[in-house]
C-alpha cells in the first residue's frame, strides 16, 4: 500500500485500546442463536446461519474492529498492525462468531489493494469491510482440482463486455455473493496455458450465471458449483493485466495461504483449541474411567499440546528475523499446510475420546459435543484439499524453501 | 494345525457372498437403502436366508449348519467390502449369544426361526457410558412377581425397529443376566431411533423403566460366557468387516489414482499419492493375515485366541480408518461430497472403529497378555518377520 | 527347473526329518567364538570372522542340510520344499550360525539354475552350496546406486575373451569372494541403454581386479569397491545372452527381494526379534525402574509385537490361494520393504530402553547388550537402501502390485 | 513480556560463534579431533576463552558476563549445527552449578579460572542406572575425619581427561551433596574412558571407592538447587545443540538431493524425498520455536520455564534423530560410509537424545504439568495454531 507507514503504537496505547475492545465485546457479543452455527465460512450452509453471521460482522465494522490496517479513503483504519492484533486475539478470547466475507476480506481485498486501480478500491474495498457485497472465489473447476493454471472457463470480448462460459466449483457462499475473483481463459492460443489467462473480479448475481449447491460429505451444504452460461460481465472487470491472471492468481493465493500479509483481520473460523479436547477426556469415559486416565490418550495430548504450543510460538518468532534467517519465509509458507492438517488430525483423535459413543453424529442428543467433533473431522478435509492440497503444499514448500527441482 | 486355514465349505461362503453382493450392494443400492426407513430389505434378508447364511454357526438341530464360528468371517469379509448394511450382524450375535447361553428350550424355541431368517434378531448389551466391556450391563433387573423387572438405558441396538427379537444384558443380583424379548413387547417409546455416523447403519437407543418381562425370558445357561461371546464375536466380525472395507476402499481410491489427470499426468504417478497407497497395503495384508488367523483358532485356545482377535481389530482398525481418511483427501475436492463414494467407507470406517473396542482399547488389553512374564505368549510360538528369505 | 516335482512328504515323514535336523544341531552346533560375530553376510569385516562362518555352512551343507531342494545332479538334494522349511525354522530356533555364502545361495545360485546352461550348473552350483567357492554381486556402481540400467561398466569383446573395465560398489565379501554376478554394457550404441547391458559370471580372483575395502558408518569393514582394469575373463562367461543383461538382473532381484522361490535355504541373519527387545526392556532401567513399566514403552511394544506376528502370518496366508486372491504376490513382493524397515525400526526402539546408557556403543563393558541394537541400527540401513531403497521399492509395489502410473 | 526475545548481546553471540566454528569446526577439523586421543584442542580453547564464551551467564564479580542463563542457546545452537565438540558444556555446567550452589568463597575459588577459560571443569552426576534424575545420587559419600569419604560411580563425565575440576554429586545422609574436586587429585585409574556412539565426544565413567575429599570441597549452598540447574541447564543446552544439529544435517541432505541425478533426474524433485524433508522441516521450526521459548523464559517462571524446557527437549529429540536417520537413508549407499558426513550428525544425534532425558522421559514427565486439573498451564495463556491467519 502505497501511505505512509502508520506509526506503531506505545504499549500504554495498546493496552488502552485492548480495554476498549474488551468492553465493546462484553457488551456486543451476539446472542447464541437456536440453530447450529457453522465452524467457518465455507460452512454456510442455510439462509439464517448466513443472515446471523453478515450481522455480526457488520456490527464489527461499524464498531471500526476490521479493516484497522487498509487505508483510511477507502474505508479501512489506517493503523498499525498492532492493533488489528489485538482485536484478533480478543475476539479469540471472547470466543465471538468468525466474519462471514472471509474471501473478501482475506484474499480479495488484499489483493485489490496490491494489485487494483483507485476506482477499483473505492468500488469494493468498504463493502467487503461492511459485509455489504459477499465475495466468492471461482479458481477451481470440475476438470482442474489444484492445477488451476489449466482453468478451462473462458471471457471473450465482446464490444464493451466481456463473456462468459465455463463452470466453477467449490464456490463457498456462492449463492450469497455479489462478485467473484475468477480465474479465465483469454487467449486460449497462447505459447503456455499460463499466459491465456485473466484474473476478473466479476459479479454474479447477474443473468447467465447458475449456482446449484453441492451436498458435502457431511450431509450439510455451504460450497456450489457455479455455471456460466453467456454471461456477459463489463469490460473493466479485469485486475491486473489482461493475460497476467496467473500471476494475480498466485498473489490471491499467498493470502489465502497465509503466506502474505495485508488481510482485514478479525476471526476466520471457530478455532479448535487442544483445551477443548483435554475437557473432552475429562468428560469422556472409556470402558468406564474418564479417557484422560488412559496412558496413550495422555500421551497424545501432550503432544497435541506441545505442537499447538510450537505453532502458536512460530508465529512469535517469525517476526525476530536474527532467528528466522535461514528460512524467512518458512514459517509463513507452512502456515497452511501445517494449520489445517493440525485440525484434521485434532478432531479425529478427540472422537477417539468418546468409546462406542464416537459413532455418534450430529443431531443425535447424547452424542458427546453434540456431534462436533465429528462434522469437524469431515470439515477438516475442505481445508486439507482446498486452496491447494496438502500435498501440493508440500511440494510448493520443498520447492520454494528447500529449493528442490520440481516434481513433475 | 495350522495358524490359518481356509476350509473348502468356507471358501464356498465367501464365493456366493460375492456374488449375492454384487447384485445387491452396489453403490447405488447401498444409497438407496441408507435412505430408506428402516435400512432394510425383507426381500434380500430372504435371500440371505436361503442361501443359509444366518444359521452358518447354529447348532444343527436347530436348523443351523454347525460351521466353526470363524466361518462367519467369510461372509463378514465381503460384506465390509461392499459396504453391505443388513440384520446379519444383530441376528447372527443373538444367535451365537443363545447358543452359548441359552437352555436347549431357549435354543429350541428361537434358533429355528433365525436360522431360517424368519426371525430377525438383535442385541442390547452397551449402555450410554459408551463402554466396550459388555461384562458388567447397569441396566437392572430384579425379581417382580414370577418374572423381572427391567429399568436402565442400551445404546446401539442395531436394527431394533425390524427386529422380533432382542437380547438384552442386565444386572441381577450383582450378576450379569441376559433377557430374550420380543420387540413387539418392548413399551411404546422405550427405542429412539440414533443418528449414527453411518447412515447405512439403523441404531437405537432402548430405554425401559419397569418393565415387566416372564421368567422364561432369562437365559438359562451362562450368561457371562454369553456376553463374553458377544464381545468376542462381534469384535471379530467387525474386524473382518473392516478388512473388507478397506479393500473396497483402496479399490475405490486406487481406481481414481488410475483414472484422474491433473498437471498433464496420471496422479497415481506421484508418489505423494503412491506410496501411502503403498503402505496402506502393506498394513492391510498384515491385518488381513491377524484376522485369518483370528478366525481359524477363534474355537481352538481361548488364551491364544484372545491375542489372536485383539490383534486383528486393532490393526484392522487402524488400517481402515487411515484408508478411509486418506481416500478422502486423495480424491481432492471430489471427495470432500456427498456423492462421492468415498464418504461411505469413511463413515463406516469411522463406526466400526468405535465398535466392539477401537484399536486403543485392545492394544491397551493385549499388554498383560503380550508383556507378563509367563504370560501365554510368552511360551507360544513366534515367527520370525520378514528379512531376507529362507531366514 | 526341469525335473520332476518331488513328493510332497507326509506330515510324519516331516516329523521324522524335523526330529533328526533337530538332533543334529545340536550335536553340532558350533562353538560361540572369542571375538564378535557379525550379524550377516553383509557385515563380515575380519579374515577370522569369515572363515568361521564358512566352516560353518561347509558342515552344514555336508550334513546335507541346505539347497535341499536343488536338482540332485548339480549337488541339491531333490526334495520338496517343506523339508527345507523344516531346516530353516530349526535352524532359526537353535539359534546357530547364518549361511556366509548368502550372495550364491540366495541369488546367484536361483538365478544360475533358473537360466544358465547345463555347463554352468555343474561348473558353480555344488561349489556354492559347500561355501568353497564364495560369490559376491557387481551391480551397483558409485554414479549409480539404485539406477542399475545406468551401468558404466563395460566388457568389449577381445577374441576368446571378455575385456572388463569400470568400477563396482558395495561388494560384500569382496575381498573373500571367487565370482561375482557382474551387470557390464557390451553395446554402449543400443538404442536404449537397458539393451546394452549383459549380465556375467565373472571370476573376481584374476589380474586386473583391484579390491578396496569400504568402512561403514558402524566404524567396521564388509563392503568392497571393486575396480575393473582391463580384467580379463572367459567369453562363455555370459548367464542367458548378450544383450540380455538386463533381463537376467531382474529376475536376480526378484530372489534377492525375496519375491521369487528357489532360494537354497538356510538362516540368511542373525534375526532381530521383538522378544529380545521386550526381555531388554525388563533388564534396562529408565529413570530407576524398568522400561517396561513405562506405559508408552508398552505400547510400543505391543506394536512391535503385533507386527512381528502379522508379518508372520503373512507367510502362511501367502500359501493359500483363496485368501490372496487380489494380490496374489503381494506379500512375496513386500517382504524386503518391510522386512527391513521393521528391523530399523526395532533396532532404533531397543536403543530408547536403555535410559542414558543408551549413548554406549560396542566395546564399552557396560553398554547394554554389548551395543548390539547400536550397531544393528546403523547395519539395518544397508538392507533399507542395498538392493533397492526402501523408497524405490515403494515405487515397484505401486507400479506392479497396485496397478498406478509410474513414477517419474 | 514476549515470549520469545532476542538481545543484541545475544544476537552478536550467535554471529561470533559463526564465524569462529566456520573456521574451526568444517567436516575435516571434526573428523582430526574425534580421531584424537583427547578430542581437545587447547589453542582453540584459548581462544573460546578470548571470546569471552565460558563465562557468558556466570557473575560479573568473578570474571564472567553475567547475561541470562538463555543466552547460551545463541552459542550451543551453532556449536550443534557445526558438529562442534568441546568441553564447553562441561565447564559450562559446572560454572553454573558452583554460581548456584556453591558459597561465595567457593565461587570466588573457581570461577574466575572458568570464566578465562583457564580452568576446565566437568560434572560428574550420572550413574550406571541410567537414570536422568540428578536428584538423588547413589554414590555415597560419608564424614570421614574432617572431611568426607566417597564411594561410588559415575558415568559421562565429559572431558574428564583434560579437566582441571570434578563436580560430583553425591548422596551424603540422605540428602544430596555435591562435591567439586580437582581431577589431579582423583585416584589412579579412578576415570575410564567410555567408548560413546558420538566419537567426538569424550565421556568417561569415575569409579572411586573411600576416595577422600576435604571438607571444603563440598558445596555449601543448595546442593538440590544446583543439581535441579545442571539437569535443566544441561536440557536446555542439548536441545540447542539438537536444534543446530538438525539444521546441520538438512543442510548436508537438502545440498545431495539437490545434486544428485538418479534416473536421469535430480533426486530431490522425487516427493518420496521431497515430502519427507518438507515434515522435517515443519517439525524443526517448531522446535527451533519452542527452544527459544524455552531460552527466552528459562529464569522467569519457573514452572512455565519446566513445560517449555520440557517440550523443547522433546520436539528438538524426535526431529533431530529423525532428521538423523533420514540423512543416512536419503544419501543412499553412501550414506552407509563412514566417509560420509551424515554418519557423524547421526551419532550425534543419538548421543544428544540420551543426554538429559530423552523424548519419551520428557513428554511423561509433561504430563502432570499439563494434564492435570489446575496445573500452572491450565491458566496460562495458549495460542491458536495455525488456521488462516487473522484468526
Amino acid at each position: 500500500m502505497s501511505e505512509a507507514t502508520p506509526a506503531r503504537p506505545s504499549p500504554e496505547e495498546l493496552d488502552a485500546f485492548r480495554t476498549e475492545v474488551r468492553a465493546w465485546l462484553k457488551d456486543n457479543k451476539p446472542e447464541p442463536p437456536d440453530f447450529q452455527l457453522p465452524d467457518s465460512f465455507m460452512e454456510v450452509g442455510t439462509p439464517e446461519q448466513f443472515e446471523y453471521l453478515r450481522a455480526w460482522q457488520h456490527k464489527v465494522y461499524e464498531a471500526g474492529y476490521i479493516g484497522l490496517t487498509w487505508p483510511k479513503e477507502y474505508g479501512g483504519g489506517g493503523l498499525h498492525g498492532l492493533y488489528q492484533g489485538v482485536v484478533n486475539r480478543e475476539m479469540g478470547a471472547a470466543n465471538v462468531p468468525f466474519m462471514v466475507n472471509i474471501i473478501g476480506l482475506m484474499w480479495a481485498g488484499p489483493v485489490i489493494l496490491q494489485l487494483g486501480t483507485h476506482a477499483q478500491k473505492q468500488r469494493y474495498i468498504q463493502k467487503i469491510l461492511s459485509a455489504e457485497e459477499i465475495w466468492c472465489q471461482g479458481f477451481s473447476e470440475p476438470g482442474n482440482g489444484s492445477d488451476l493454471g489449466n482453468a478451462q472457463t473462458t471471457a471473450v470480448r465482446d464490444g464493451d463486455e466481456w463473456v462468459l462460459n465455463g463452470t466453477k466449483i467449490w464456490t463457498s457462499l456462492g449463492t450469497e455473493a455479489k462478485h467473484m475473483i475468477l480465474l479465465a481463459r483469454t487467449d486460449p492460443g497462447a505459447p503456455s496455458k499460463y499466459k491465456g489467462l485473466t484474473f476478473f473480479l466479476a459479479p454474479v448475481d447477474i443473468p447467465g450465471v447458475h449456482k446449484t449447491p453441492i451436498q458435502k460429505m457431511t450431509g450439510e451444504y455451504g460450497f456450489n458449483e457455479t455455471r456460466f452460461e453467456d454471461a456477459r460481465i463489463p469490460g473493466d472487470s479485469i485486475l491486473g493485466r489482461e493475460g497476467e491472471g496467473w500471476s494475480v492468481a498466485m498473489a490471491t493465493l499467498m493470502f489465502e495461504r497465509g503466506a502474505a500479509e495485508g488481510q482485514a483481520g478479525g476471526l476466520s473460523m471457530v478455532p479448535l483449541r487442544v483445551d477443548d479436547v483435554v475437557q473432552l477426556a475429562r468428560e469422556c469415559k472409556r470402558d468406564g474411567r474418564p479417557a484422560i486416565e488412559d496412558p496413550e490418550v495422555r500421551a497424545e495430548l501432550v503432544r497435541f499440546v506441545m505442537e499447538e504450543r510450537a505453532l502458536g510460538l512460530c508465529q512469535v518468532r517469525q517476526r525476530i528475523p536474527g532467528l528466522v534467517t535461514e528460512r524467512p519465509h518458512a514459517i509463513m509458507m507452512m502456515n497452511k499446510l501445517v494449520g489445517t492438517e493440525f485440525r484434521r488430525r485434532l478432531a479425529r483423535f478427540a472422537i477417539s475420546l468418546q468409546g462406542a459413543n464416537g459413532v455418534l453424529y450430529m443431531g443425535d442428543p447424547d452424542a458427546p459435543d453434540g456431534g462436533h467433533w465429528q462434522r469437524n473431522y469431515m470439515n477438516a478435509f475442505s481445508a486439507t484439499i482446498g486452496g491447494g492440497t496438502s500435498q501440493i503444499q508440500k511440494n510448493i514448500l520443498g520447492e520454494r524453501v528447500l529449493g528442490l527441482a520440481k516434481s513433475y | 494345525m495350522a495358524d490359518i486355514e481356509l476350509s473348502e465349505e468356507q471358501g464356498m461362503l465367501a464365493n456366493s457372498a460375492g456374488d449375492f453382493l454384487q447384485k445387491h450392494s452396489s453403490f447405488e443400492a447401498v444409497r438407496q437403502r441408507l435412505a430408506s426407513d428402516s435400512g432394510h430389505d425383507a426381500a434380500m434378508w430372504k435371500e440371505m436366508a436361503a442361501l443359509g447364511w444366518l444359521g452358518v454357526a447354529l447348532p444343527e438341530q436347530h436348523g443351523g449348519a454347525d460351521m466353526p464360528v470363524g466361518a462367519l468371517v467369510s461372509l463378514a469379509e465381503p460384506m465390509g467390502r461392499h459396504l453391505f448394511a443388513s440384520p446379519f450382524l444383530a441376528t447372527t450375535l443373538a444367535g451365537r449369544m443363545l447358543a452359548v447361553g441359552g437352555s436347549e428350550a431357549q435354543q429350541a424355541r428361537w434358533l429355528p426361526g433365525i436360522a431360517s431368517g424368519e426371525t430377525i434378531a438383535t442385541v442390547a448389551l452397551t449402555e450410554p457410558d459408551g463402554s466396550w466391556e459388555l461384562g458388567a450391563p447397569q441396566l437392572r433387573a430384579e425379581r417382580r412377581g414370577g418374572g423381572y423387572a427391567l429399568r436402565g438405558s442400551k445404546t446401539f441396538v442395531l436394527d431394533a425397529a425390524v427386529a422380533d427379537l432382542v437380547l438384552i444384558s442386565a444386572e441381577l443380583e450383582g450378576v450379569p443376566a441376559v433377557f430374550a424379548v420380543e420387540r413387539a413387547a418392548l413399551p411404546d417409546g422405550a427405542l429412539r431411533r440414533e443418528v449414527l455416523i453411518d447412515e447405512a447403519r439403523r441404531g437405537y437407543r432402548l430405554d425401559v423403566d419397569d418393565f415387566e418381562v416372564g421368567a422364561d425370558s432369562r437365559l438359562d445357561g451362562d450368561a457371562p460366557a454369553a456376553l463374553d461371546h458377544a464381545y468376542r464375536l462381534g469384535a471379530l466380525l467387525v474386524a473382518a468387516e473392516m478388512v473388507g472395507g478397506t479393500e473396497g476402499v483402496m479399490d475405490l481410491t486406487l481406481e481414481y489414482l488410475r483414472t484422474r489427470v491433473q498437471f498433464g499426468r496420471l496422479i497415481g504417478s506421484y508418489q505423494a499419492l503412491k506410496h501411502p497407497m503403498v503402505d496402506i497395503m502393506v498394513v492391510q495384508e498384515q491385518a488381513r493375515s491377524l484376522l485369518h488367523h483370528a478366525a481359524t483358532i477363534f474355537e481352538r485356545d481361548a488364551g491364544l485366541a484372545e491375542v489372536a482377535l485383539r490383534m486383528a481389530k486393532a490393526m484392522a482398525g487402524d488400517c481402515y480408518t487411515h484408508a478411509a481418511d486418506r481416500a478422502i483427501q486423495f480424491h481432492g475436492g471430489t471427495g470432500f461430497t456427498y456423492e462421492c463414494h468415498a464418504q461411505l467407507f469413511f463413515r463406516r470406517a469411522q463406526f466400526c472403529e468405535y465398535s466392539f473396542g477401537d484399536s486403543r482399547h485392545h492394544r491397551r488389553r493385549l499388554e498383560p497378555l503380550l508383556l507378563e512374564e509367563g504370560c501365554v505368549w510368552e511360551s507360544a510360538h513366534r515367527l520370525v518377520p520378514g528379512g531376507l528369505p529362507g531366514g
